[in-house]
C-alpha cells in the first residue's frame, strides 16, 4: 500500500510532463524559444537590452488578448471578423474620452474599453444566437459596420500621443519587475480565462457546443447562451486591446486594428484551435499570437531584408501549421501502433 | 406510496405535431408507470422517434396532453425536460465527438467543488465504474470521434442511465448492438425497473420485446393503436396492429446457382484494425460476416471498397486487382457498399431524397456531359416506389425522413447502382418487419439474379437465415469460415468469441 | 496609411508638357459650374484635413461650393471610382492627391474631356492626366532639408537610417534616392545603413523603428520623410533608451511632433504648410473653371492672401520651400 | 392513413416556379432590381451608359474570383488568398515586363503563377489535410510577401496599349465594356460546371458531408484541389486584369479584395458552412453591392456610409432569412394548432 502511494504522484508528475511534452502547445512553445534563440544569438540585444526585453514581452500583448476571445469563438464554432473594428473603434471612443476628462484615472479607462467591447461583442453574439445565423457572415458585416462608424466619427480627426494623459502612456512602458504592466494585464487574463475554459461546467459547455452543435441541443446545453457568451468574451478582449494600443501606440485614427481579424484567426489556428471548433486551448492561441508577433519582430533583427519579410512570415505561419499537422499525425499512429501491440500481447 | 404507484410517471394523449404539410404524428399515445418497462413498436415513420422528441422537449406538441406525474408540462427545451428528471437516448447517437469519453458523459452535470473546479478523477472514477456495469471496455480518456456505433450507442446508454432520472427513453438503443451487449443493456434496464424508474423501450426487434418489456404500445401512421401486456399477446398480432397485414416469410431465402468467384481478398492488413484477410464471394452467392460488435467487419468493409487505405494484401474483382483507396474505380468495377452509418456516409442528410438517390448513379445519368434534377428524378422515383420509402416528397430533406426509411433510401441508393458485388453492413439496421422481409426478399432475388453479396450483420437470425456461407471475425482475424448447413447459433458465437486456434482445435475434437 | 506630403515625382521627368484641352475652358465658364471636389488619398488623414480646410477658405473667398469624398483606404483603384463618378455628376474641377501616378490617369483624362478641371496637388500624376499640378516643394529641396537637420544633429558623421511609408510610394522613393545622392556628394561620412518600410501605418512603423534601433546599436539618426512614420518613431524614442542618442527627423505635422519636440526627443523637422497648399490648389481651381487660364507654362493666376503664381514646366505650381519646425516656432502652427 | 399513395411522393413537393421564386438568388435578384430603380429615380446621372460601363469595370475582378469562390465555398472550404493572388499576378507581370518580356509571355507567367499558388493551397488543405481557413491566411501572407519582396521600390507603369485599352474598351456605344464578354462566357462555364455535371453535384455534396460525398465516390479531395487551382488561376487572371485597368503593376494590387469577393458571394447566398449555393446568387450578390456603392458616391456619400451599408446588408441578407423562416414555422404551428383543435 505503502509503495503504491509512494510511486503515485511521481507517475502523475510524470504523466502530467508527458502530456506537456506531448500537446500541440508544446510545439509551438518550442518553435518559439527557438526563433528567440536564434535572434539573440544573431543579436544579443534582442533580449539583453531594456528596450529589447521590454518589447519581446509588451509587443504581443495586444494580439494576445484577441487571440483569446477569438480562440473562445473558434472553440464554440464561430468565428469573429470584427476583432480589428471592434479594437480600433473602443481604442478612438477610449482616446476620446482621456481627452474629454484627462483627470480620469486610468483603471477607468480599461474598465470602460472592456465595458465598450463587451457592448459590441454582445451585438455581434445577439445577432448570430438568437438569429441562428453564421457567426461569419455577421461579423463580416459588422467588421464593415464598426468601421465605417468608427470612420465617420473620427472623421480626418486622429488623436496623437500628445493629447492623452502621461499616465496612460506611460502604462504602455512601465514596468514591474523587468516585467512590463501591459504583460502582466494581459497573462493574468489569460489565465483566468484559461482556467475557466479548462475547469468549469460552463467553460467545458463552449467545446461541447462546438464539436456538435446539433448534439448540443439535444442534449439541452445551453448553446444560445454559449454563442452569445463567446463573442461578448471576444468583444471584451477586443475592446481591452484597443485601450492597450491606445497606451502603447498613443495616435489613433480611424484604421487602428484594421487587418487584425486575420492576424488573431492566424493566431488561434497556429496555437492548435481547430477551425472546426470543439478542440483547442486559449494558452495555444496566447503562444500562437506571441510567435506569430515575435516573428515578424525578429525577421529584421535576423537580417531579412525588408521586402521579403512578409514572404517569410507567411511561410513560417504556413510550416508551422504543417509541422504541427504532421506531429499530430505522427502522434496518432503511434497511438494505433500501441493500441495493436498492447492488444496482441 | 401506493397511490404514487398508480400514478403514471410519464402519460401523453392524443398529442400530434405536423411538419408542414407532413403530419408526423396524429394521435400519440402512451402511459409509462412506474416500474414497469413499456415497448413502443410501430413501422418506419410511424412516429416514434416523434413522440421521443416530444417527450425530450426538442419539439412543441401542436395539440394534446403531456402530464408528468399527474402535473401538465410544457417543455420548450431539452434542458427542462432533462431537469424534470427524463433522460432520453435518442435514435442517433449525439456525442461530442471532440469531447472525451468521460466528458460525454458527465457534460453540463460535472462534479464541482470549489469555485466550481470540475473533479475530473471524480468524474473518470465514475465513468470507469459505469463502464464496468455495462460491461464494456472502453478508454475513459479517448475522445469520442472514431468510435464505433455501437460503442457511441454504450456510451448513449452509459449517459442515460448515470442520469438519475424518473423516466428513461431509449429510442431504439439495441439497433447496433449485438447479443451480449444487448444482455447487459437488459440487466441494467430491468434493474432500474426494479428502482421503481419508468422506461420506454423502442425497437424492431420483437424477441427483444418480449424478454424485456411489460406492456407494449403499437402505433401506426402517426396514430395510437392499442396497448397490451406482452404476457398476453404475441409477436404475430402485434405485427398484425402494426402493419395491418400478415407478414410472409421473414427469411425468404431462395436458392441460387453459384457461380465463378468474383471477389476475392488475399492478406488484408490495416495496422489496429485487422489482419491478414483472405476470403472470396462467388456470383449469386450471399455470404455473411458475422462477429460481436468491434470485431472490425465495418474496416474490411471500407477496406475492400476503397475508402480506407490498407498496408497490406490485395482486392480483386472479377480477377483484376482493384487499386486502393479508391471508391469511384471499386464502383466502377461494379462494387457497391451500404455503409453502417446512414447518417454520417450512407446519406448526405441534407440534401433532397432525390440527390441522395441518384448519388450513387450520377455519371450513368450524365448525357453528353450534363446531368439534370429531370434524370435524377426519374431514377430515384423507380427506387423510391419500389422499396416504398415513406416521405412527403422527392424534395424532401433526406434527414427529415424517419430513421427506416433513411436506411431504405440508402439502399434504393445503392441498388440503383445496378452493382455485381454488393457489400452490406447491417442491411435492416432499424427496418421494421415488413419492410425487412421485404429487404431480405430482394437480396435473396438479387443473388439468384447472379450479384455476389457480402453481408455484414449483428443478427444472428438475419446471418443464419440469409447466408450461404458464414465468416467469423474476432479482433480482427478471421477466426471460422462455416457453410450455411452447418452454421447455427452455438457455432458462430464460439468463432465470434474464440480464437482460430481454439475454434479449429474445437472442430477437430468434433 | 495617411501620407505625407507627396511630391511631383514626375516634376523632373521629360515628357509632353502640352495641355491639351484648349477649349476646356470655355466650356466651363460657359456652364457657370464651379463646384470643386477633394479626393485625398484617403479620409481620416490629418495632413489632408489641414488642406480642405485651405480649399474651403479659398473657396468661399471666390464663392465655389466644394465637397471632399474619397476612400477609407489608401489605395489607386478605389479612387477611380470617385473619380468616375465625379464625371458623373459633372463637377466643375476636381482636386486629387493621387495614390499611384498611373493608375488614375485614364480615369482623370476621361474627367477631362467631359469638362473637368483637373488639379493634382501634394501627389503628381503623370503630367497629361492633369491640367495642373500644385507642388508643396521641390524634390531636391525637401531631400536637402532633411539630411542638413540630420547630419547637423549627429556631427555629420554615423550611421542613420530611413523609415519610409509603403515600398512603391513614389515621392518617398524619389526623395530617398535624392536624399542618397546628396549624402553620397556632401556627407561621406555619413552611413545609410537600411531604408524600411511602416506602410504610413502607425503600428508598423513603430514596430519597425524598435526594429531599427535593435538591429544597429551604433544607429545615429532616423529620417521619416512621412508624417505618420516620423510620430511613430518619434513615440517608440520618446519612451525608449535611445531617447536623446538617435536623432530623429523628417516631415512632420507640428500638432503630432510638438511633444516630442517639446521633450527634446525631436530638435527639428521639416515641412510646408498643408493649408496654404489647399488654399493654392483651390484658386488654381478657380482660375481653370472660369478660363483665366488653361494650365500652360506661364500662366499667372492670383491666389488670395497667398499673393500670385505662376506655372511653370509641366504645369507646376509650387509652393515654396519646406519649413523647418523646431523648439522655438512650433507654437505658432495649429495643424 | 392507407399505404401511402405512390403518386404524393413521386413529384416535388412544391411546383417549380415557386421553388425558383423562394429562391435565395431570386430574392437577391428581385432586391437588384429595386436598386437600380429606385437609383433610376433618385439619381439622374445614374440613368446613363457611364454607370453601366463603370459599373462593370469596377466589379469586373470581383465578379470574376466571385465564381470559383463560390464553388470553393459550396465544399465548405474558402480562399482567403485570392487578394494576394491578384498581387503577386500584377507584380509578376510587372517584373517580366520590366525586364523585356512579350506581354503575352508575361501574361501567361503570370497565369501559371496563379495555377502553382491555387496548387500549392490545394495540396496543404488536401493532402497535408489542413484547414483551408488557416492554409489561406498562411498563404495570403506569403503570396502578397513575395510579390512585394519581387517588386521592391518598383512600380512598373508602362504597358503595351492595345492591352490596357482593351481593358477599358466598350462594345460599340452601349457603354458595355468588352470585359463583360469574357465575364459572361466564365458565367456560363460555371453555371454549367456546378448546376449540370456530375462534379458540381459532387461539390454539393462534399459541401453537406464529405464523407457521405466519399462514400458515394465522390473523388472529394481531388474535386476540392481543382477548385483551389482555379481560384488561383482566375485570381492570376483578375490580377492581370486589375494590372491592365489601372495601368498599374503593384504588389499591393487587390489588397482586401478577398473580403470583398467573400462579403458579395454570402450575399449572394453561399453558406459559410458549404452545400448551399448558387452562381446566379454570387453574380447579384457581386452587382448589388457594386450598384448601392455607385448610387451613394453620386449622392455624394462617403465611403464610411458605403461600408456601413455593406455591413448592414450583410446581416440583413441572414438574419431576415432567419427570421423569415421563424415567422414561417410560428404560423405553422399556429395553424396546425388550430386544426387539431378543430379535428
Ligand atoms: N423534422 C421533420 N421534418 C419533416 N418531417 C419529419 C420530421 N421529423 C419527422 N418527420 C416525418 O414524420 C414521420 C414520423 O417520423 P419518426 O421519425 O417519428 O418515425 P419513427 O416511427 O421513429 O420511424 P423509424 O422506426 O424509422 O425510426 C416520418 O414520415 C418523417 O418523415
Ligand atoms: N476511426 C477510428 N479511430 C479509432 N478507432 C476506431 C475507428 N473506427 C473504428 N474504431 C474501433 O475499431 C474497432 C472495430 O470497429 P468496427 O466498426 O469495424 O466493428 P464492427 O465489427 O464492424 O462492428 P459493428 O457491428 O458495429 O459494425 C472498434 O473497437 C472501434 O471502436
Ligand atoms: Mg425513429
Ligand atoms: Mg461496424
Amino acid at each position: 500500500m505503502s509503495t503504491v502511494t509512494a510511486t503515485k504522484p511521481a507517475s502523475a508528475a510524470m504523466r502530467w510532463f508527458s502530456s506537456v511534452v506531448r500537446s500541440r502547445e508544446f510545439a509551438i512553445v518550442l518553435a518559439f524559444l527557438l526563433l528567440v534563440l536564434a535572434t539573440t544569438l544573431k543579436n544579443p540585444r534582442f533580449i539583453f537590452s531594456p528596450d529589447g526585453w521590454r518589447d519581446l514581452l509588451v509587443t504581443p500583448s495586444m494580439l494576445l488578448v484577441v487571440a483569446i476571445g477569438q480562440a473562445v469563438v473558434i472553440i464554440s464554432r464561430n468565428v469573429d471578423l470584427s476583432v480589428g473594428s471592434v479594437m480600433g473603434l473602443t481604442a478612438y471612443c477610449i482616446g476620446s474620452i482621456f481627452i474629454a476628462v484627462p483627470e480620469m484615472p486610468v483603471i477607468l479607462g480599461f474598465v470602460i474599453g472592456i465595458a465598450f467591447g463587451t457592448l459590441l461583442g454582445c451585438v455581434n453574439g445577439a445577432l448570430v444566437a438568437f438569429g441562428r445565423v453564421p457567426g461569419m457572415v455577421i461579423t463580416l458585416g459588422t467588421l464593415y459596420v464598426f468601421r465605417g462608424i468608427n470612420v465617420m466619427w473620427t472623421g480626418s480627426n486622429r488623436i496623437n500621443a500628445s493629447e492623452l494623459p502621461k499616465g496612460l502612456l506611460n502604462l504602455g512602458t512601465e514596468s514591474i519587475l523587468t516585467i512590463p504592466i501591459l504583460t502582466i494585464i494581459a497573462v493574468a487574463i489569460l489565465l483566468i480565462v484559461a482556467w475557466y475554459m479548462a475547469n468549469t461546467r460552463g467553460g467545458r459547455e463552449y467545446y461541447a457546443v462546438g464539436s456538435d452543435p446539433v448534439a448540443a441541443e439535444l442534449y439541452g446545453l445551453p448553446s444560445v447562451k454559449r454563442v452569445f457568451l463567446s463573442f461578448v468574451i471576444s468583444g471584451a478582449m477586443a475592446g481591452l486591446a484597443g485601450v492597450i494600443f491606445a497606451a502603447r501606440y498613443g495616435t489613433i485614427d480611424s484604421q487602428v486594428g484594421s487587418g487584425f481579424e486575420l492576424q488573431a484567426v492566424g493566431a488561434a489556428v497556429i496555437g492548435g484551435v481547430a477551425i472546426v471548433g470543439g478542440s483547442g486551448t486559449v494558452i495555444g492561441a496566447a503562444f500562437g499570437a506571441i510567435l506569430l508577433t515575435t516573428i515578424s519582430r525578429s525577421l529584421p533583427v535576423l537580417g531579412i531584408p525588408d521586402f521579403w519579410q512578409q514572404a517569410v512570415v507567411g511561410a513560417l505561419i504556413v510550416g508551422a501549421i504543417v509541422l504541427d499537422r504532421i506531429l499530430a499525425l505522427r502522434q496518432s499512429q503511434r497511438l494505433v501502433a500501441q493500441r495493436f501491440a498492447e492488444e496482441k500481447a | 406510496m401506493s397511490d404514487k404507484a398508480h400514478t403514471p410517471t410519464l402519460e401523453l394523449k392524443n398529442v400530434s405535431k405536423r411538419f408542414g404539410p407532413v403530419v408526423a404524428l396524429r394521435r400519440g399515445q402512451i402511459t409509462l408507470m412506474p416500474g414497469s418497462i413499456h415497448a413502443l413498436v410501430g413501422e418506419n415513420g410511424a412516429g416514434k422517434s416523434t413522440l421521443v422528441k416530444i417527450i425530450a422537449g426538442l419539439y412543441e406538441r401542436d395539440s394534446g396532453t403531456f402530464t408528468l406525474e399527474g402535473k401538465p408540462v410544457n417543455f420548450k427545451s431539452t434542458a427542462e425536460a432533462k431537469a424534470a428528471g427524463i433522460a432520453v437516448i435518442y435514435q442517433e447517437p449525439t456525442l461530442f465527438p471532440d469531447l472525451s469519453v468521460t466528458e460525454n458523459v458527465f457534460m453540463g452535470r460535472q462534479p464541482t467543488g470549489a469555485i466550481g473546479r470540475i473533479d475530473k478523477a471524480k468524474m473518470r472514477s465514475e465513468v470507469i465504474g459505469l463502464m464496468e456495469r455495462l460491461g464494456v471496455d472502453i478508454d475513459p480518456d479517448r475522445p469520442a470521434e472514431g468510435l464505433s456505433i455501437a460503442d457511441q450507442q454504450i456510451i448513449e446508454i452509459a449517459k442515460a442511465v448515470s442520469l438519475d432520472a424518473k423516466a428513461l427513453i431509449m429510442d431504439e438503443p439495441t439497433a447496433a448492438l449485438s447479443g451480449v451487449e444487448v444482455e447487459r443493456l437488459f440487466q441494467i434496464a430491468r434493474g432500474l425497473r426494479d428502482e421503481g424508474r419508468a422506461l420506454m423501450f423502442i425497437s424492431h426487434r420483437f424477441d427483444e420485446v418480449f424478454s424485456l418489456c411489460d406492456t407494449v404500445t403499437v402505433m401506426r401512421d402517426g396514430a395510437y393503436i392499442a396497448t397490451e401486456e406482452t404476457a398476453t399477446t404475441s409477436e404475430s398480432e402485434i405485427i398484425r396492429q402494426m402493419v395491418g397485414r400478415d407478414v410472409s416469410d421473414l427469411f425468404p431465402k431462395e436458392t441460387a446457382d453459384i457461380g465463378e468467384v468474383v471477389l476475392e481478398v488475399e492478406g488484408l492488413t490495416s495496422t489496429g484494425n485487422f489482419s491478414d484477410i483472405s476470403f472470396s464471394v462467388r456470383s449469386g452467392e450471399i455470404v455473411a460476416l458475422a462477429g460481436l460488435v468491434g470485431a472490425g467487419r465495418s474496416e474490411v468493409a471500407r477496406a475492400i471498397f476503397g475508402v480506407d487505405g490498407y498496408e497490406q494484401g490485395k482486392v480483386k474483382v472479377g480477377g483484376k486487382n482493384l487499386p486502393k483507396g479508391n471508391p469511384r474505380s471499386a464502383m466502377d468495377a461494379g462494387l457497391a457498399l451500404v455503409p453502417e452509418d446512414r447518417r454520417k456516409q450512407g446519406l448526405v442528410m441534407d440534401a433532397s431524397v432525390a440527390r441522395n438517390a441518384a448519388d450513387a448513379i450520377r455519371s450513368k445519368l450524365t448525357k453528353a456531359g450534363l446531368i439534370t434534377a429531370k434524370a435524377e428524378n426519374k431514377s430515384a422515383q423507380i427506387w423510391a416506389r419500389n422499396l416504398e420509402v415513406k416521405t412527403a416528397s422527392l424534395d424532401a430533406v433526406a434527414g427529415t425522413l424517419s430513421g427506416g426509411n433513411q436506411q431504405k433510401v440508402v439502399l434504393a441508393k445503392w441498388l440503383a447502382a445496378e452493382p455485381q458485388i454488393l457489400i452490406i453492413d447491417e442491411p435492416t439496421r432499424g427496418i421494421d418487419v415488413g419492410t425487412k422481409s421485404e429487404v431480405h426478399r430482394r437480396m435473396s432475388q438479387l443473388a439468384k439474379e447472379g450479384m455476389a453479396i457480402l453481408m455484414i450483420s449483428s443478427e444472428l437470425p438475419e446471418v443464419l437465415g440469409m447466408a450461404d456461407r458464414v465468416l467469423v471475425m474476432r479482433e480482427g482475424h478471421i477466426t471460422a469460415e462455416i457453410p450455411r448447413e452447418n452454421a447455427s447459433p452455438e457455432t458462430v458465437m464460439f468463432a465470434a468469441t474464440h480464437s482460430a486456434d481454439e475454434v479449429r482445435r474445437e472442430g477437430q475434437d468434433k | 496609411g495617411c501620407s505625407s506630403s507627396d511630391k511631383a515625382a514626375e516634376s523632373g521627368t521629360s515628357g509632353g508638357s502640352t495641355n491639351e484641352e484648349p477649349a476646356g475652358g470655355d466650356e466651363a465658364k460657359g456652364s457657370g459650374n464651379n463646384s470643386i471636389t477633394f479626393l485625398p488619398k484617403n479620409l481620416g488623414n490629418p495632413y489632408f484635413d489641414a488642406s480642405y480646410k485651405g480649399i474651403q477658405a479659398a473657396a468661399e473667398s471666390f464663392g465655389a461650393s466644394t465637397e471632399e469624398v474619397g476612400p477609407a483606404e489608401a489605395t489607386a483603384d478605389s479612387q477611380v471610382s470617385y473619380i468616375n463618378t465625379a464625371t458623373q455628376q459633372g463637377v466643375g474641377s476636381l482636386i486629387v492627391s493621387a495614390n499611384d501616378k498611373a493608375a488614375i490617369c485614364d480615369a482623370l483624362v476621361e474627367a477631362k474631356d467631359a469638362g473637368v478641371k483637373v488639379v493634382t496637388f501634394d501627389s503628381d500624376t503623370n503630367p497629361e492626366c492633369r491640367d495642373i499640378f500644385i507642388s508643396q516643394a521641390d524634390a531636391e529641396g525637401i531631400a536637402k532639408a532633411q539630411i542638413d537637420i540630420v547630419s547637423e544633429e549627429i556631427g555629420d558623421t554615423g550611421q542613420i537610417a530611413i523609415l519610409s511609408a509603403a515600398a512603391n510610394a513614389t515621392n518617398q522613393n524619389e526623395w530617398i534616392e535624392l536624399m542618397k545622392k546628396e549624402l553620397e556628394a556632401n556627407h561621406p561620412n555619413i552611413e545609410l545603413v537600411e531604408v524600411v518600410y511602416g506602410d504610413d501605418d502607425d503600428q508598423t512603423s513603430f514596430d519597425k523603428t524598435a526594429g531599427l534601433l535593435q538591429t544597429y546599436p551604433e544607429l545615429k539618426g532616423i529620417v521619416s520623410p512621412t508624417t505618420v512614420g516620423i510620430a511613430a518613431a518619434a513615440r517608440y524614442l520618446s519612451t525608449s533608451e535611445y531617447k536623446g542618442k538617435v536623432a530623429l527627423t523628417g516631415l512632420g505635422t507640428p500638432n503630432q511632433m510638438r511633444d516630442y519636440v517639446e521633450d527634446g526627443t525631436v530638435i527639428e523637422f521639416a515641412l510646408w504648410n498643408p493649408e496654404e497648399l489647399g488654399y493654392l490648389a483651390a484658386f488654381a481651381a478657380d482660375a481653370l473653371m472660369n478660363g483665366s487660364i488653361t494650365g500652360a507654362e506661364g500662366d499667372t493666376f492670383s491666389a488670395g492672401d497667398l499673393g500670385d503664381y505662376e506655372v511653370g514646366k509641366d504645369g507646376v505650381v509650387l509652393l515654396g520651400d519646406p519649413y523647418r519646425f523646431n523648439k522655438d516656432n512650433i507654437g505658432d502652427f495649429d495643424f | 392513413m392507407k399505404r401511402i399513395q405512390q403518386e404524393e411522393y413521386l413529384e416535388y413537393g412544391t411546383p417549380g416556379w415557386k421553388r425558383l421564386i423562394l429562391r435565395r438568388e431570386a430574392i437577391i435578384f428581385a432586391l437588384l432590381v429595386l436598386v437600380i430603380i429606385a437609383a433610376i429615380i433618385t439619381t439622374p446621372a445614374f440613368a446613363s451608359t457611364k454607370t453601366v460601363t463603370y459599373l462593370l469595370l469596377d466589379t469586373a475582378a470581383i465578379m470574376m474570383m466571385a465564381f470559383p469562390m463560390t464553388l470553393v465555398m459550396i465544399t465548405g472550404d474558402i480562399d482567403l488568398s485570392v487578394g494576394s493572388m491578384v498581387g503577386l499576378s500584377s507584380a509578376t507581370l510587372g517584373l517580366l515586363l520590366v525586364n523585356g518580356m512579350p506581354f503575352i509571355v508575361a501574361g501567361l507567367a503570370a497565369l501559371c503563377v496563379g495555377v502553382l499558388g491555387g496548387l500549392f493551397n490545394g495540396l496543404l488543405v488536401t493532402r497535408v489535410g489542413l484547414p483551408a481557413l488557416a492554409v489561406t491566411i498562411g498563404t495570403m501572407a506569403l503570396y502578397r510577401g513575395i510579390g512585394k519582396g519581387m517588386l521592391g521600390t518598383l512600380a512598373v507603369t508602362e504597358f503595351p496599349k492595345e492591352w490596357t485599352d482593351l481593358a477599358k474598351a466598350t462594345i460599340g456605344s452601349t457603354g458595355i465594356p468588352v470585359v463583360v464578354i469574357v465575364l459572361l462566357v466564365m458565367m456560363a462555364i460555371f453555371i454549367v460546371l456546378l448546376h449540370f455535371t456530375s462534379f458540381g453535384r459532387g461539390v454539393y455534396a462534399i459541401g453537406l458531408s464529405k464523407e457521405a460525398a466519399l462514400f458515394s465516390g465522390v473523388r472529394v479531395e481531388r474535386t476540392r484541389l481543382i477548385l483551389f487551382v482555379i481560384s488561383g488561376f482566375i485570381a492570376a487572371l483578375a490580377g492581370i486584369y486589375f494590372t491592365l485597368r489601372y495601368t498599374s503593376a503593384r504588389a499591393d494590387t487587390g489588397t482586401g479584395l478577398e473580403l470583398q469577393v467573400i462579403a458579395a458571394v454570402v450575399l449572394g447566398g453561399v453558406s459559410v458552412f458549404g452545400g448551399v449555393g448558387a452562381i446566379a446568387g454570387s453574380v447579384a450578390g457581386v452587382l448589388l453591392i457594386g450598384v448601392l456603392a455607385q448610387t451613394l458616391r453620386l449622392h455624394s456619400i462617403t465611403s464610411d456610409v458605403i461600408s456601413i451599408v455593406t455591413g448592414v446588408l450583410l446581416i440583413l441578407s441572414v438574419t431576415v432569412g432567419s427570421l423569415a423562416l421563424w415567422v414561417q414555422k410560428k404560423r405553422s404551428q399556429t395553424k396546425a394548432r388550430a386544426e387539431a383543435a378543430k379535428g
